[in-house]
């Protein structure tokens, strides 16, 4: 039987998971953009389990609106991406170090 | 579907319709036409949002859209802040992006957008509604940082915001499941009741508390959700770093104090410990920090953080007064913001972005007008008297001293004087230094639009002051509502 | 009457501010003819009020409002009796004669009109002060009339030793000025109020109030407020020790001698003690520091007279004793025998002054005794006046000036609080002196053989009209207003009810003019002004060669005076060099290096580092930006958890 | 149903824990004898052509781009679909304000020129 707590877990464990992949890698923006992709999922992940076992539709409304955000999300972060790319010719997470202190 | 409905999201309606016709009618404008068109609907725009805010307010909650919306007077003073306070952005952006190529259709439909966005965060009633906003707001201000497509140092802030930005939302979206599993209620001002009528274990609540809170200390830029503050700050265009500046700052109080005082009221004693490590912390970080800087932008992204750190402390009071002290501190920094970036925007031009302190050495000799002015609101960011910048932190001051907690504000005092070193750093370098002779001097040639505004700016700090007292009054008012 | 009470002081405010800001466009005579017609207007406007007074109306009320604070409100207000009436009518009359006589005086002079609308405006702050109801506005005109004297010390700013001068005086008044305002400050908290009759009437139920000082002695408020009040008095009235700036205020124009260091100003003291005198009633311990003080001054500065021989600097000692013989008569709580005296002082002090002015330009502004001589032969009306003024000041019967210092005499002669005895004896002893430094002045500018050289005595002439007109005007007085007055002085209705009565006024006996003169001739004074006058005239007339055998036998007195005991000296050691000294210890010490190097730049260095180390913080890593906002999460979800 | 969610959390540790071991057990075990055949590319038996990290032409991410926003409006279309019936003229209406908001979008990227390849 799968309860409640095994979709919980679940989504805990991408949202674990894509964090990590936000802070720990160090060479590709794109898989930066990968992992905000896979925070998303794991928070409509958890939506979708607490509207079934609510029995409440309002939960899975949102994840319609959280995969439109998603979507125009990764659309500009793309776009950012190229912006950088031809001004910098690299998507290297370590060179974006021209701002700081 | 009632006239009510519609009649409580009409500014939003209007703005973002005008919006889209803007951005298609730049299309098809002839080139010639195109700046001056853009800008005068979207300044027509800005101001019949605002007139619509305020005809149509009611005091007392008025629910729209099942629920989705609200209007309060609280959304009609902080609608009508944030629509004048871009008109203002606009004004004063117009020389400094017109020589940059910025200033076309799309500059002005994110600003238009980012402020209906900003609305529905100060009308929403509903965590949906709420994030919808915020995102609104979001996705246009990593566009605006990144508009300028030639530059290095914007597409990467735009970068470093749209991870950072996004790693925030996914936060406070994970926090607000976590609420809606709890509460089973997406609904803010359903929120606080059913949060503790949940029996059981309080680790969940505390997780989805602390998980949202994050989520919203990250947008307003306080420590340690801050880093992004100064990069974006330096990295964008000005023109766009004025926009994100302000009027984000009053939508972002907007949701903390739905979210938190309201939806989350009957946890207070569980946030407010923590926003007073945050707040003090921000203030002695941002205070510190700021004095080694040497670009003028990123100065006054740490004093944002600084004094973010100080509006969190009428937050953290739990008190109506707190509360109102706290949006009456954000109006006044708004204003007082807008100003400083006005004179930086003013005294650019082609090729001088006019951002670092030492190219305003002797400023006074070449520009005692813009030297003045600058010194008017420095002194209103340093909270010294006469100006409204000392009535803003006097009166948060008096919230938290009234809340019994004298030794925060002894602490806040002692930073905040920490931080006045680096506003009459500018003073200093403005009136006493030489006129720098190494680069081309900054040359003050605002738009007469912008000279007539930046001159009311930096005269209001100080002109308002008999009056300021109706600003609190009108707050308070606005809060009492609420609770 | 309101409307003429305000025009008093108006007409010579509204002068002044025409002379000052237009005096240049519309020319010298148009200038004093401008200001003449106020100060003018403002003395027949004077005198009408003093006939209404003295047909016993009297008036106290504020005129305007200035502002209220803390249930205090702080007015414009006139108070006016007996005692601003006097005050008023001496004054405006003082001044007239000083802007008519200035006409002839400053002449050439390029601050013409820069001259007649300081004394104009002069004439304005002492009537604000005179006319007060409050203290505030007291202390207005008290500033400002210290204002226009400092101004008018330096008139001649490119003068070295105007400008030390009026450094001098600004700087000494500012000691007396610090104790005046503390006594306000007093007044105010004990009080609550500013308004004099409210403080009169409530100072009787304060007379027990104490306050407690240092060491736990237990101090008077209401001797306090007294003592603190007549500091100020002494440094406006230039009491020993802070007598020290009037003899170098001889550095102005003589008019402005005559005016204000000689007739009006100094003696805002005197009448500030008389206007608080329900107060000083009530403190003993006051009176008899006002007494010993008034004596001592009476006497050292008299004695310090002798040696002078610079014409302006006897005068200037001479008010200095005659100011310590009023106060002596505030000490004896005799209040309206001390304004008497100093109406009849105004008088004969102005017209001594005027006169010594009027030698002055004759000599073409040689001010040394030494160098004159056989005046009387070319100024004839100077030397009559100058007479009348001596003999009034010396205090020879029927001359004003008998009148009134006699009521002092025998004011302090029947007093009998601690110090009396003292004060008694210096004033006798400085009648003696008196008599002989006034004759010794007589007899070395009119008489003897001259001693300029030849080419000023051919030049030699009695001054113009407008110089020779105040000095007549003012030896009518001189001459009789003691007669008239003493009187009323001594039947007690002299002020009405505007002064506190001393225990020691209306002696029975000889309360009329002639009364009094028949009472001298048997009494101790007169015979000690007599032979006061008859050693100046051995010494300075019959054996010229006498001074100077006496100064080098009894040389080391004769030094002691020559520099006026020293005060100058030790101030200029003590306050001067030692403050200069001290603050430059101060400076490096405690300023550079304790406050600016270590709590200041210190404090600033510390945070500067400590900034650069936190800058680093912000290493522009996203992945470092992102890690800070998971361990902010973690941190607040272990303290969430586990609290 | 909530209570325990404990779990969440002790999954969270170990299931970064786990990660962390798995990477460190990989790094540690596996035997490491890199030659040159083992390091060089390997496309269908041939030689590499060209570096196997192709840049793809910028063109390809502003169609995903695109692609994505426009994709996404379908998933807002079948439920609205569905339930027509129910939600009646107003739904019908919002509906319609939705696409057109959506048509501006695309007059934009058209005449922007996003759409022509060349």
């Amino acid at each position: 039987m799968i309860t409640l707590s095994h979709y919980l877990v679940l989504g805990a464990i991408l949202f674990a998971l894509s964090v990590v992949g936000i802070f720990l890698n160090r060479k590709n923006l794109v898989i930066i953009l990968m992992a905000i992709e896979l925070l998303l999922l794991a928070v409509n992940m958890n939506f979708i389990a607490f509207s079934y076992y609510l029995d409440d539709l309002a939960g899975q409304v949102f994840v319609f609106f959280i995969l439109t955000v998603a979507a125009a999300e990764a659309a500009i972060g793309l776009a950012i991406l190229i912006v950088l790319f031809r001004n910098r010719r690299s998507i290297n997470v370590q060179d974006l170090d021209q701002l700081s202190g | 579907m009632t006239n009510q409905d519609i009649l409580v999201v009409l500014p939003e309606i209007v703005i973002a319709l005008m919006a889209c016709f803007i951005l298609v009618l730049d299309l098809y404008l002839p080139a010639t036409k195109k700046k001056k068109f853009g800008y005068g609907l979207s300044l027509v725009t800005l101001m019949v949002g605002a007139g619509l805010s305020i005809v149509y307010s009611e005091p007392a909650p008025v629910y729209g859209l099942n629920g989705l919306v609200l209007m309060d007077s609280l959304s009609a003073i902080l609608k009508v802040g944030i629509c004048i306070s871009t008109g203002f952005v606009l004004v004063y952006s117009r020389g400094y992006a017109d020589a940059r190529g910025l200033w076309k259709g799309e500059f002005f439909a994110l600003a238009l957008f980012g402020v209906v966005g900003m609305m529905v965060m100060t009308a929403s009633n509903h965590l949906l509604s709420l994030y919808v906003g915020l995102e609104l707001l979001a996705l246009c201000l990593y566009t605006m940082v990144a508009l300028r497509i030639d530059s290095t140092a914007a597409s990467e802030a735009a970068m470093k915001y749209f991870v950072l930005g996004a790693l925030a939302s996914g936060i406070l979206l994970y926090g607000m499941s976590l609420l809606y599993g709890l509460t089973g209620t997406l609904y803010i001002n359903e929120l606080s009741a059913s949060i503790v009528r949940h029996d059981g274990s309080t680790l969940p609540r505390t997780m989805a508390l602390i998980l949202v809170l994050v989520g919203l200390l990250f947008k307003i830029g306080a420590v340690p959700f801050h880093m992004w503050v100064p990069d974006v700050y330096e990295g964008s265009p000005t023109s766009s770093t004025v926009y994100l500046a302000t009027a984000p700052k009053l939508a972002g109080f907007a949701i903390i104090l739905r979210l938190l005082a309201d939806g989350l009221g009957s946890l207070a004693t569980e946030w407010q410990g923590m926003l007073l490590v945050v707040s003090i912390i921000s203030l002695a970080l941002g205070n510190i920090i700021a004095i080694a800087q040497s670009n003028i932008k990123r100065m006054l992204a740490y004093s944002a953080i600084a004094h973010v750190g100080f509006f969190l402390l009428g937050i953290l009071t739990g008190e109506v007064s707190g509360y109102a002290s706290a949006m009456a501190y954000i109006l006044i920094y708004a204003v007082v913001t807008l100003g400083a970036f006005g004179v930086i925007l003013a005294l650019s031009s082609k090729g001088v972005e006019a951002d670092l302190i030492e190219d305003y050495s002797g400023l006074n000799q070449s520009h005692p007008w813009a030297a003045f002015i600058m010194l008017l609101l420095m002194f209103s960011l340093a909270g010294i008297p006469p100006t409204i910048g000392f009535y803003a932190k006097l009166s948060v001051l008096q919230a938290v001293v009234n809340a019994g907690m004298t030794w925060v504000a002894v602490v806040a005092v002692v930073l905040s004087v920490i931080g006045a070193f680096y506003y009459l750093r500018i003073v200093k370098v403005m009136y006493f230094d030489d006129l720098a002779t190494s680069h081309p001097g900054l040359q003050f040639r605002p738009k007469q639009d912008a000279r007539i505004l930046l001159t009311i700016n930096g005269l209001a700090v100080v002109v308002l002051m008999p009056w300021i007292g109706k600003l609190t009054t009108l707050c308070e008012g606005a809060i009492e509502v609420l609770f | 009457m309101k409307v003429i009470y305000l025009l008093v002081p108006l007409a010579c405010l509204v002068a002044a501010i025409i002379a000052g800001f237009w005096g240049a466009k519309i020319g010298n005579s148009a200038t004093h003819r401008i200001t003449i017609t106020g100060v003018g207007l403002s003395f027949v406007l004077s005198v009408v009020v003093l006939f209404d007074v003295l047909d016993g109306h009297s008036f106290n009320g504020s005129i305007y409002t200035w502002g209220t604070s803390g249930g205090v409100s702080f007015e414009v207000g006139f108070l006016i009796d007996h005692l601003s009436a006097v005050m008023m009518a001496v004054v405006t009359f003082v001044s007239l004669m000083v802007h008519i006589y200035t006409i002839g005086y400053m002449r050439d002079d390029p601050g013409y009109t820069r001259f007649f609308c300081y004394i104009a405006l002069f004439t304005f702050a002492m009537l604000m002060l005179v006319m007060a109801n409050n203290f505030l506005q007291l202390f207005f005109g008290w500033e400002a009339v210290g204002l226009v004297s400092y101004l008018l010390i330096g008139f001649w700013f490119k003068r070295e030793s105007a400008v030390a001068a009026n450094l001098k005086a600004f700087l000494v008044n500012r000691v007396g000025d610090l104790g005046f305002i503390l006594g306000i400050a007093a007044v105010m908290y004990l009080f609550g109020t500013l308004d004099y009759s409210a403080v009169f009437s409530a100072a009787s139920e304060k007379q027990n109030a104490v306050v407690t000082g240092v060491l736990g002695y237990e101090w008077s408020w209401i001797t306090l407020i007294c003592l603190l009040l007549f500091v100020g008095a002494m440094g406006k009235s230039a009491q020993v020790p802070l007598h020290v700036w009037l003899p170098d205020s001889m550095e102005g124009p003589t008019p402005i001698s005559a005016l204000i260091h000689a007739a009006t100003m100094v003696t805002a003291g005197i009448f500030l003690v008389a206007r608080m005198s329900p107060l000083f009633e009530l403190s003993t311990t006051a009176s008899s520091v006002i007494l010993v003080i008034g004596g001592l001054t009476a006497l050292s500065m008299a004695l310090v007279g002798l040696v002078q021989n610079d014409i302006k600097r006897v005068v200037a000692y001479s008010t200095l004793s005659q100011l310590g013989y009023m106060t002596v008569a505030l000490g004896a709580s005799a209040y309206s025998v001390a304004i008497f005296h100093l109406a009849t002082h105004a008088f004969f002090k102005a017209l001594l002054f005027l006169a010594a002015g009027s030698v002055i330009i004759a000599l073409h502004h040689e001010q040394d005794m030494r160098r004159m001589g056989g005046l009387r032969r070319y100024m004839p009306i100077t030397y009559i006046t100058s007479v009348i003024g001596s003999l009034a000041l010396a205090g020879i019967p029927p001359f004003s000036g008998f009148f009134s210092k006699d009521a002092i005499i025998e004011a302090v002669h029947h007093s009998n609080i601690p110090g009396a005895g003292l004060a008694y004896a210096a004033v006798l002893m400085g009648v003696v002196v008196t008599a002989f430094y006034s004759f010794r002045l007589i007899f070395m500018v009119f008489h003897g053989e001259p001693r300029m050289d030849k080419q000023a005595r051919s030049h030699l002439k009695e001054s113009p009209w407008v110089v020779t007109v105040p000095l007549v005007l003012l030896a009518i007085p001189s001459l009789l207003s003691g007669g008239f007055l003493v009187e009323s002085v001594l039947g007690g209705h002299f002020l009405g009810d505007a002064v506190a009565q001393g225990p020691s006024a209306g002696e029975g006996d000889h309360l009329t003019a002639v009364g009094l003169m028949t009472h001298g001739f048997l009494a101790a004074p007169l015979w000690l002004a007599l032979g006061g006058v008859f050693l100046a005239w051995i010494f300075y007339v019959r054996v010229p060669s006498l001074p100077g055998n006496v100064s080098q036998r009894l040389s080391l007195i004769y030094r002691i005076l020559h520099r006026k005991y020293g005060f100058d000296q030790f101030y200029q050691w003590l306050f001067a060099s030692g403050g200069v000294r001290l603050g430059e210890w101060l400076w490096k010490r405690a300023d550079i290096a304790l406050i600016d190097g270590f709590a200041v730049n210190g404090t600033a260095n510390m945070v500067g580092w400590f900034s650069r180390v936190l800058k680093r913080l912000q290493t522009g890593y996203v992945y470092h930006y992102a890690f800070v906002m998971i361990i902010g999460v973690v941190v607040f979800l272990s303290w969430g958890l586990w609290s | 149903m909530l209570a325990n969610y404990l779990p969440v959390l002790l999954f969270l540790i170990v299931a970064s824990g786990l990660g962390v071991v798995l990477l460190v057990a990989g790094k540690l075990l596996s035997p490491h004898r890199p030659n040159e055949q083992k390091l060089s590319p390997y496309e269908c038996g041939f030689e590499a052509f060209e570096d196997n990290r192709m840049k793809f032409d910028v063109r390809y991410y502003l169609v995903a781009i695109l692609f994505i926003i426009f994709d996404l409006e379908i998933a807002f279309l079948f439920p609205w679909a569905v339930a027509l019936d129910d939600i009646g003229i107003f739904g019908f209406l919002a509906m319609m304000i939705f696409l057109l908001v959506l048509v501006a979008g695309f007059i934009y990227e058209w005449m922007k020129g996003a759409l022509e390849w060349e």
